[in-house]
C-alpha cells in the first residue's frame, strides 16, 4: 500500500459506501472554484433552454434603428449593425456554443478514451505506434489544421463540431493511456487476466470505468477550448454563417467597435463567463480527484 | 540505570478528520534511559510512526499532541517551530526515515544536499572541514566518496538507506530515530545494515529508538521492547525477557504468529478479528475484544501499565492471574 | 547527453512526416478536382488548372504524387501562392521575422509573470488571496484573445490616444536606425501585452500546482526533519522540482502562442503569420495554406524539441539514463 | 493421466529485450535481461514448492510462466501430461481455471468499484461455473463459511476498501477456490499483511492443499515462511535455481554458498539463537544483462575460485534429495 511519510495509516477506515457520493460533494465545495463554476453554467445553462422565454422575438428580428446603445428603448444591450437586439442573439448564442462545446468535448473524449486505453493496456508496439501518433497530434498547431479544413471543407456548424472534436483528442488519450498503464499493474486487473477474463472484457468493463475520471475533467475543460475556438473561427470568418454564435457577433461588431463598443463587448463577456464556468468546473473536479486531498487521511 | 534522556508522559494524539477524531496514540508514557536502544514494535495502525512523528513535532496540521516529551530536561510539545529548527531537530534529535528513495531531492547531488544540512546547524566550518565530516559519516557508513556526487535514483536501495543513516549522523546528534528504515530491503541488506547500526551505536554513542513491525528487527538491535497495539503501550519489556516470557497477550500472539527458522513445526495460530475503529475506540483496553482472555471488565476500565518484575512493565488486567497459574 | 540529444532529434521527423501527409491528404480529400482547389474557388481559368495538375503530376498514381511532393518539399518549394503570385516559401519566410517578435517576446514575458505569481499563489495556497489569484487567472484563461485585443486597442488607441491603432510601423514616417526600433516597440506594445495576458495563464496554474505538489513530497519532511528552514528548502529544493514541468509547458505552449498569435495579428494588422492566414482564407489561396500549416508545425515541433532537451539538462534523472 | 506430474518445467527461459531507442535500433545492439535462465522442476499433486530468493531473483517471473501470464522465451512447460506453451482459445481458458494464481497486494485484489460479491460470481461467470445467479451465490457462500469468513452474506455486499488485507486475502483465496483449481501459484501472498493474520491465509492453503490434493508453487523472500508452508524449496538466485531440496533439508544444512548467506542472515523472530553468525556478502543483487557464462553468484562469494567465473556450474544431487548449482561440491 502507497503510504507517504505523512500519512501513515492509523487504522483502516474507510467511508461508507453511499457516504462516497457525499464525501466527493463536500470535496467539490471545499474546493471553492467548482461550486462557483458550477452555479455559472447552471445560469448560462438555464439562460439557454429558456432563450425564447427571455427573447420572444428570436435572435433574428431586425430592428428600426441600428447600433442603439444599451438601454435605449427597451433594448437593454443594445442592438447590432441590423438593429438586432444584442440580449436576443446573446442568449440564443448560448445554445449554439453549449451545443458546439459539448459535441466537440464528446467526440474528443470517445476518440481519446479509445485511443489511450488501447495504448495503455496492451503496451508494446501498439502502444508505441498509437502513442507516438498521439504527440505528434499534440504538436502541431490544431488552429491551423483547423482553419484549412474548415476553409477547404465548408464551415458549417457539424463540420466545425466534429473537427475541433478530432483534433482535441490527444490530451484525453494521453489521461486515459497514464491511466490504463497504471491500472494495468493493479493486482485486480492481473487476477482478472489469470482468472481467464478476455482483454477487450477487461478494457471495457474495468480499465475504462476505473481510469475515465480525470478524463472527465479534462473534457469540462475541452467544452471550454472548444468555445473559444469556435469564436476564433469565426472571428476569422469561418464561423457557420447560419448561426448566431458569440464569435460571430463580436466579429460583426469589430468594424463599428469605436463608435458602438457593446456589439462586440457583450458577447465576449458571454463567452468569458461560460468559459469560466466550465474551467472552474474542471478544477472542482480534479480537487475532488487529487488523492491528496482526500479525506480521512489518516 | 542512568538517567533518562527522553521521556514520554501521557502523550496523547488525536487527528481531526472530516469523520471526527481519531485517537492514534493514547496515554502513551515511556522511559528511554541514555545509552538504551528501545524497540518500537506494532502492526499498522499501531501508531508507531505517528509518535515517531510527534518527537520530531513532524506531524500534520491535523494533529494534536497532549501530555509531555521531555527530551534532555525540557518539554518537546511547547518548543515553537524555530526554536525546534534552531538546536533541537539534526542536533539533538535526528531521524532516519521509510521509504528512501523519496527522502532526498531526486534533482539534486547527495553530497549537495548533505552539505547543505551541515552548514545550517554548523555555518563556522570551512570548506574543507565540511568535506571532511561528510567523507567521515560516509565512512562510517561503509560508503565510498562517490556517493557524494550521485543522485537518489543512481543508487541502490541499501546504498540510499546508508546514505540516509550518514544524514542523521551528520551533526552527530545524542539520539536517533530509526523508523522502518530497513522495511524495503532485501533480507541480506537488512541484516548488515541493522550490524552496522549496532557497531555506530557503540561509536557514536547514541541513543536509539528503532520502530519496525518485523519482530525480527527488533530483536536484532534493540534491549528494550515497547509493544503498541491500536495506540496504546500494551507492554515493555527487555529484550531477553520479551522473547522468552512475554505477559501480555497480543505480546505472546505476536511472537507465535510468526514461523521459525528452526524447531519443531506445529500449526501458526493467528490473531482473530482486526483492529477497533479508531474514530470511536472502544472503551477499556483495546485489545480487549480480539483477546482470548478477555473479560468484562476488560472491556470496562484501560487496565494501568503495571510494573511486574524491574523494568518490565504490562498493561493487562489478567497478568496476577495467570502468574498465579505459571 | 549526445545519445538524448540524437534520439530527440529523430523523433520530431516522425511529426513532421505526419505534417506533411495531413497537407498530402487534405489536397486529395477536399471536395473535387484538387487542382481546382488549389486553384482557389474564384473561376480559375482551365489553363490554370491544367497548369496545376501537370505541376503535382495529379495524373500519375498516389504514392508517385506524394514522393514527388515530398521532393519538392524538401527543395523549399512549397508552390506558388495564387494571389500574391510569389513562391509561398518567400512569402511566409518575409513574414516570419515580424510574427517571431510577438510570439518569442510575449512568451518570455509570460512565463515569467506566469510562474512568479503561480509561486506566489501556492505559497499562500487555501488562503483568501490564493483564491483570488486562481479566479482571476481562469477569468484571463476564458478571455479569447483577439477579443481582449479589441478592448485594448479601443481603450488605449482609440479612446485615450496613447498607442498607435494597428500596424508594425508608422505609415509613411520611413523611420530608419533607433527611430525606427523605437516605433516597432510602440507598436508592439498592444499585441505583446495581449498576447502576454493571454498565456500568463497557462504558466500560472502548472507552477501552482506543481509548487503545491512539491510541497507534499517526503523529502520536505526530510529536510524539515534536519531543521532546515522552510524558506531555505523552497528555495533551493523545491523550487527547482517544481520548476521542471513549466518547461515542457512552454514547448507545447509555443503551438498556442502561434494560434493566439494569429487572431491577435488580425485585431492589430499586424504583418505576420496570422494576417498571412486570414488573406489565404479570404481569397482561398490554399497552396498558402498549407504553406503555414507546415511551417508552423515543424517550427513548434523543434521548439518542442528544443525544451525537451533543455529539461533533460535540468534533470538527471533524464540526462543520465 | 493421474500418473503425469502436476507441472514439469523444462529448462524455462525469459528473456526481456530492454527498450531501445532509434540510435541502438541502427546499431542494431540491444541489450537483454534475464530474468529467468533455463529453470527446469516438476510438481507432484498435493506438492507444496517455495520459490525463495531476494527481490530482482526472478521468482515470480517463475510463477508468471507457470500460469501462462507470462510467455516463456525458451523451454517447455507441462501441466498434467499436456503441453501448454501454445495453448489458445477455449483450451486456454480452460487451463486457466485449472491454474490459478493468488498475488501479492490484497488491497487491489478486488475491483474497487465492484461489490465482493459482484465480484466473486464474475469468475464464475467466465468459466460458465453454476446454473444461475442463486446457485452461484449458494457455492460462494459454502466456500466462504468453509474458510472461516462468518457471515459470508455481511462480506457479499461490502466493497473491497471496506475490508482489512486480510479479509481480502482470505477472499481472493476464496475466489481462486471457485473454480476448483489443480494447480496454484502464490506470489508472496502474506508479505504485505500483518503478521497477527498472515498465518491464517497460510493456513487456509495448506488445508486447500489437503483437501483438494492441490499443487501450489509459493513465492516468498522468507525462509521461515517458506519452511512453514513448503514441502520443498527452490533457492534462486539472478535467474536461476541455485539448491532444491526437501524444505527441512535446506534448512538443517545448506550447501550452496548463497544459501547459506541467506539463512545465516535471516532475522530470528524469537528467543532462539543464531543457527550461525550472518555471512558477511558484499554488495547487492545486480541486474542481470547480458550475462557471461561462469556463476552468476562468484562475484559476491566468499569462496569463488577460477573455474566458478568461467564455467556455470549445473543443479545436480551430491548425495541425499538436495540439488546443489556449486564447483565446490566437485
Amino acid at each position: 500500500m502507497a503510504q507517504t511519510l505523512t500519512s501513515t495509516p492509523v487504522a483502516e477506515i474507510a467511508p461508507r459506501r453511499n457516504g462516497r457520493w457525499r464525501a466527493q460533494w463536500s470535496l467539490f465545495v471545499e474546493s471553492r472554484m467548482g461550486p462557483i463554476g458550477l452555479a455559472i453554467l447552471i445560469i448560462v445553462a438555464l439562460v439557454a433552454i429558456c432563450a425564447p422565454l427571455i427573447a420572444p422575438d428570436g435572435p433574428f428580428k431586425l430592428g428600426a434603428t441600428r447600433l442603439l446603445a444599451p438601454g435605449k428603448e427597451g433594448h437593454i444591450l443594445g442592438t447590432d449593425h441590423l438593429g438586432r437586439d444584442m440580449l436576443a442573439q446573446i442568449v440564443y448564442g448560448a445554445r449554439v456554443s453549449l451545443v458546439i462545446g459539448i459535441v466537440a468535448a464528446t467526440i474528443s473524449l470517445i476518440v481519446g478514451m479509445v485511443v489511450g486505453s488501447i495504448a495503455g493496456y496492451y503496451g508494446g508496439i501498439v502502444d508505441m505506434v498509437l502513442s507516438r501518433i498521439t504527440d505528434m497530434f499534440l504538436i502541431i498547431p490544431a488552429f491551423f489544421l483547423i482553419i484549412i479544413i474548415v476553409a477547404t471543407l465548408g464551415s458549417g456548424i457539424i463540420y466545425v463540431m466534429v473537427v475541433i472534436g478530432l483534433t482535441a483528442w490527444p490530451a484525453s488519450a494521453r489521461l486515459m493511456r497514464a491511466q490504463a498503464m497504471s491500472l494495468r499493474e493493479r493486482t485486480f486487473i492481473h487476477a482478472l487476466r489469470a482468472l481467464g477474463e478476455s482483454n477487450r472484457k477487461i478494457l471495457f468493463r474495468h480499465i475504462i470505468p476505473n481510469g475515465i475520471q480525470p478524463l472527465i475533467a479534462n473534457a469540462s475543460l475541452d467544452i471550454a477550448s472548444a468555445i473559444l475556438i469556435e469564436s476564433g473561427l469565426s472571428f476569422i470568418g469561418l464561423g457557420d454563417p447560419n448561426k448566431a454564435t458569440w464569435g460571430r457577433m463580436i466579429y460583426d461588431g469589430r468594424t463599428t467597435i469605436t463608435t458602438a463598443w457593446w456589439v462586440s463587448v457583450f458577447p465576449g463577456i458571454a463567452i468569458i463567463i461560460t468559459v469560466l464556468g466550465f474551467y472552474l468546473v474542471g478544477d472542482g473536479i480534479s480537487y475532488v480527484l487529487n488523492p491528496r486531498n482526500r479525506k480521512v487521511r489518516t | 540505570m542512568s538517567e533518562s534522556l527522553l521521556e514520554l508522559r501521557n502523550v496523547s494524539i488525536r487527528y481531526r478528520t472530516g469523520r471526527g477524531h481519531v485517537s492514534a496514540v493514547e496515554d502513551v508514557s515511556l522511559q528511554v534511559p541514555t545509552g538504551a536502544s528501545i524497540g518500537l514494535v506494532g502492526e499498522s495502525g499501531s501508531g508507531k510512526s505517528t509518535l515517531a512523528l510527534a518527537l520530531m513535532r513532524l506531524l500534520p496540521q491535523n494533529a494534536e499532541v497532549t501530555g509531555e516529551m521531555i527530551f534532555a530536561g525540557e518539554n518537546l510539545v511547547t518548543k515553537t517551530e524555530s526554536q525546534l529548527s534552531k538546536g533541537w531537530r539534526w542536533r539533538k534529535l535526528a531521524m532516519v526515515f521509510q521509504k528512501s528513495l523519496a527522502a532526498m531531492s531526486p534533482v539534486h547531488r547527495i553530497g549537495q544536499q548533505m552539505e547543505d544540512v551541515l552548514t545550517i546547524h554548523e555555518p563556522h566550518l570551512t570548506k574543507p572541514e565540511r568535506e571532511q565530516r561528510l567523507h567521515d559519516v560516509l565512512t562510517s557508513v561503509r560508503l565510498p566518496n562517490r556517493v557524494l556526487r550521485a543522485y537518489p535514483f543512481e543508487l541502490s536501495g541499501g546504498m540510499m538507506q546508508r546514505s540516509m543513516i550518514a544524514l542523521g549522523l551528520l551533526c552527530n546528534p545524542p539520539f536517533l530515530i530509526f523508523d522502518e528504515a530497513t522495511t524495503a530491503l532485501d533480507v541480506i541488506t537488512q541484516t548488515q545494515i541493522l550490524k552496522e547500526i549496532e557497531r555506530l551505536k557503540a561509536e557514536y554513542n547514541l541513543t536509539t529508538i528503532v520502530i519496525s513491525h518485523d519482530v525480527g528487527v527488533i530483536n536484532a538491535v534493540t534491549d528494550t521492547v515497547a509493544v503498541l497495539y491500536a495506540g496504546q503501550l500494551m507492554e515493555v519489556a527487555p529484550r531477553e525477557t520479551f522473547f522468552s516470557n512475554p505477559q501480555h497477550p497480543y505480546s505472546q500472539a505476536l511472537i507465535s504468529s510468526v514461523p521459525r527458522l528452526r524447531g519443531e513445526k506445529t500449526r501458526l495460530a493467528g490473531i482473530p478479528g482486526s483492529l477497533p475503529d479508531l474514530t470511536n475506540p472502544p472503551q477499556g483496553c483495546r485489545f480487549a475484544p480480539r483477546c482470548p482472555h478477555a473479560t468484562e471488565g476488560c472491556l470496562a476500565v484501560t487496565p494501568p501499565l503495571v510494573e511486574v518484575a524491574p523494568g518490565h512493565l504490562v498493561r493487562c488486567t489478567d497478568i496476577p492471574l495467570r502468574e498465579v497459574v505459571a | 547527453m549526445g545519445r538524448y540529444i540524437s534520439r530527440q532529434l529523430a523523433s520530431i521527423i516522425p511529426t513532421i512526416l505526419l505534417s506533411i501527409v495531413i497537407n498530402f491528404m487534405l489536397l486529395h480529400a477536399a471536395p473535387g478536382d484538387p487542382a481546382r482547389v488549389l486553384a482557389g474557388k474564384d473561376n480559375p481559368s482551365e489553363e490554370q488548372i491544367a497548369a496545376i495538375r501537370a505541376e503535382l503530376g495529379l495524373d500519375r498514381s498516389l504514392p508517385v504524387q506524394f514522393f514527388s511532393y515530398v521532393r519538392e518539399l524538401l527543395q523549399g518549394n512549397m508552390g506558388q501562392s495564387l494571389s500574391f503570385k510569389q513562391p509561398v516559401f518567400d512569402l511566409i519566410m518575409s513574414r516570419m521575422p515580424a510574427t517571431l517578435l510577438l510570439t518569442v517576446t510575449s512568451a518570455i514575458l509570460a512565463l515569467a509573470i506566469g510562474t512568479l505569481l503561480g509561486v506566489a499563489a501556492a505559497q499562500r495556497a487555501g488562503t483568501v488571496k490564493d483564491a483570488a489569484l486562481s479566479f482571476g487567472n481562469y477569468a484571463l484563461f476564458a478571455m479569447p484573445g483577439f477579443w481582449l485585443g479589441l478592448i485594448l486597442m479601443v481603450i488605449f488607441s482609440s479612446k485615450l490616444g496613447w498607442l498607435p491603432t494597428a500596424g508594425m510601423r508608422t505609415v509613411r514616417a520611413d523611420y530608419t536606425g533607433w527611430r525606427d526600433v523605437l516605433d516597432v516597440m510602440q507598436h508592439m506594445i498592444l499585441p505583446v501585452a495581449t498576447l502576454t495576458l493571454v498565456q500568463v495563464p497557462i504558466y500560472f496554474r502548472i507552477t501552482r500546482a506543481s509548487v503545491i505538489q512539491e510541497r507534499q513530497q517526503d523529502y520536505m519532511t526530510t529536510f524539515r526533519a534536519t531543521g532546515m528552514p522552510p524558506t531555505h528548502t523552497f528555495r533551493r529544493y523545491a523550487l527547482r522540482n517544481a520548476l521542471l514541468p513549466t518547461i515542457t509547458v512552454f514547448g507545447l505552449g509555443f503551438g498556442f502562442v502561434f494560434t493566439g498569435a494569429a487572431l491577435v495579428e488580425i485585431v492589430f494588422a499586424w504583418p505576420g503569420i496570422g494576417r498571412l492566414t486570414l488573406d489565404a482564407v479570404f481569397r482561398r489561396d490554399y497552396p498558402l495554406l498549407l504553406g503555414v500549416y507546415l511551417i508552423l508545425a515543424i517550427a513548434v515541433s523543434i521548439a518542442v524539441m528544443l525544451t525537451d532537451i533543455v529539461y533533460a539538462l535540468l534533470d538527471p534523472r533524464i540526462r543520465l539514463r | 493421466m493421474s500418473e503425469a506430474p502436476l507441472i514439469v518445467a523444462d529448462e524455462l527461459q525469459c528473456l526481456f529485450t530492454v527498450r531501445r531507442g532509434p540510435v541502438e535500433f541502427i546499431r542494431g545492439k540491444a541489450s537483454r535481461i534475464h530474468a529467468v535462465d533455463t529453470v527446469s522442476f516438476t510438481l507432484e499433486r498435493a506438492e507444496i514448492l517455495a520459490l525463495v530468493g531476494e527481490s530482482g531473483c526472478g521468482k515470480s517471473t517463475v510463477g508468471r510462466m507457470l500460469v501462462k501470464m507470462e510467455e516463456p522465451t525458451a523451454g517447455a512447460l507441462t501441466f498434467a501430461g499436456e503441453t501448454v506453451n501454445a495453448l489458445s482459445g477455449a483450451r486456454l481458458k480452460e487451463f486457466r481455471r485449472r491454474a490459478q494464481m493468488i498475488f501479492q497486494n490484497p488491497f487491489e485484489a478486488f475491483d474497487p468499484r465492484l461489490t465482493i460479491g459482484t465480484s466473486l460470481q464474475q469468475a464464475m461467470q467466465i468459466h460458465n461455473i453454476g446454473k444461475d445467479q442463486h446457485d452461484r451465490l449458494q457455492r460462494i457462500v459454502t466456500v466462504m463459511e468453509r474458510s472461516g469468513l462468518t457471515p459470508a452474506e455481511d462480506f457479499l455486499s461490502r466493497y473491497p476498501h471496506e475490508l482489512s488485507g486480510g479479509q481480502s486475502q482470505r477472499i481472493a483465496t476464496v475466489r481462486v477456490m471457485l473454480l476448483s483449481p489443480e494447480f496454484v501459484v502464490a506470489d508472496e501472498p502474506v508479505s504485505m499483511l500483518d503478521v497477527s493474520v498472515r498465518a491464517d491465509i497460510l493456513n487456509q492453503l495448506l488445508d486447500l492443499r489437503d483437501e483438494l490434493d492441490m499443487g501450489i508453487v509459493f513465492i516468498t523472500h522468507d525462509l521461515a515462511v517458506a519452511r512453514y508452508i513448503a514441502d520443498r524449496i527452490a533457492v534462486m538466485y539472478l535467474g536461476m535455481f541455485v539448491e532444491v531440496g526437501p524444505a527441512e533439508e535446506i534448512l538443517a544444512n545448506p550447501r550452496h554458498p548463497y544459501s547459506q548467506a541467506l539463512l545465516s542472515n535471516t532475522l530470528p523472530a524469537g528467543d532462539e539463537d543464531r543457527i550461525t553468525e550472518p555471512m558477511p556478502i558484499g554488495g547487492e543483487v545486480p541486474t542481470p544483462v547480458d550475462i557471461q557464462p561462469g556463476c552468476r553468484f562468484a562475484n559476491r562469494c566468499p569462496f569463488a575460485f577460477d573455474r566458478c567465473f568461467k564455467e556455470t556450474p549445473i543443479l545436480q544431487a551430491h548425495g541425499g534429495k538436495t540439488e546443489v548449482a556449486c564447483h565446490l561440491l566437485g
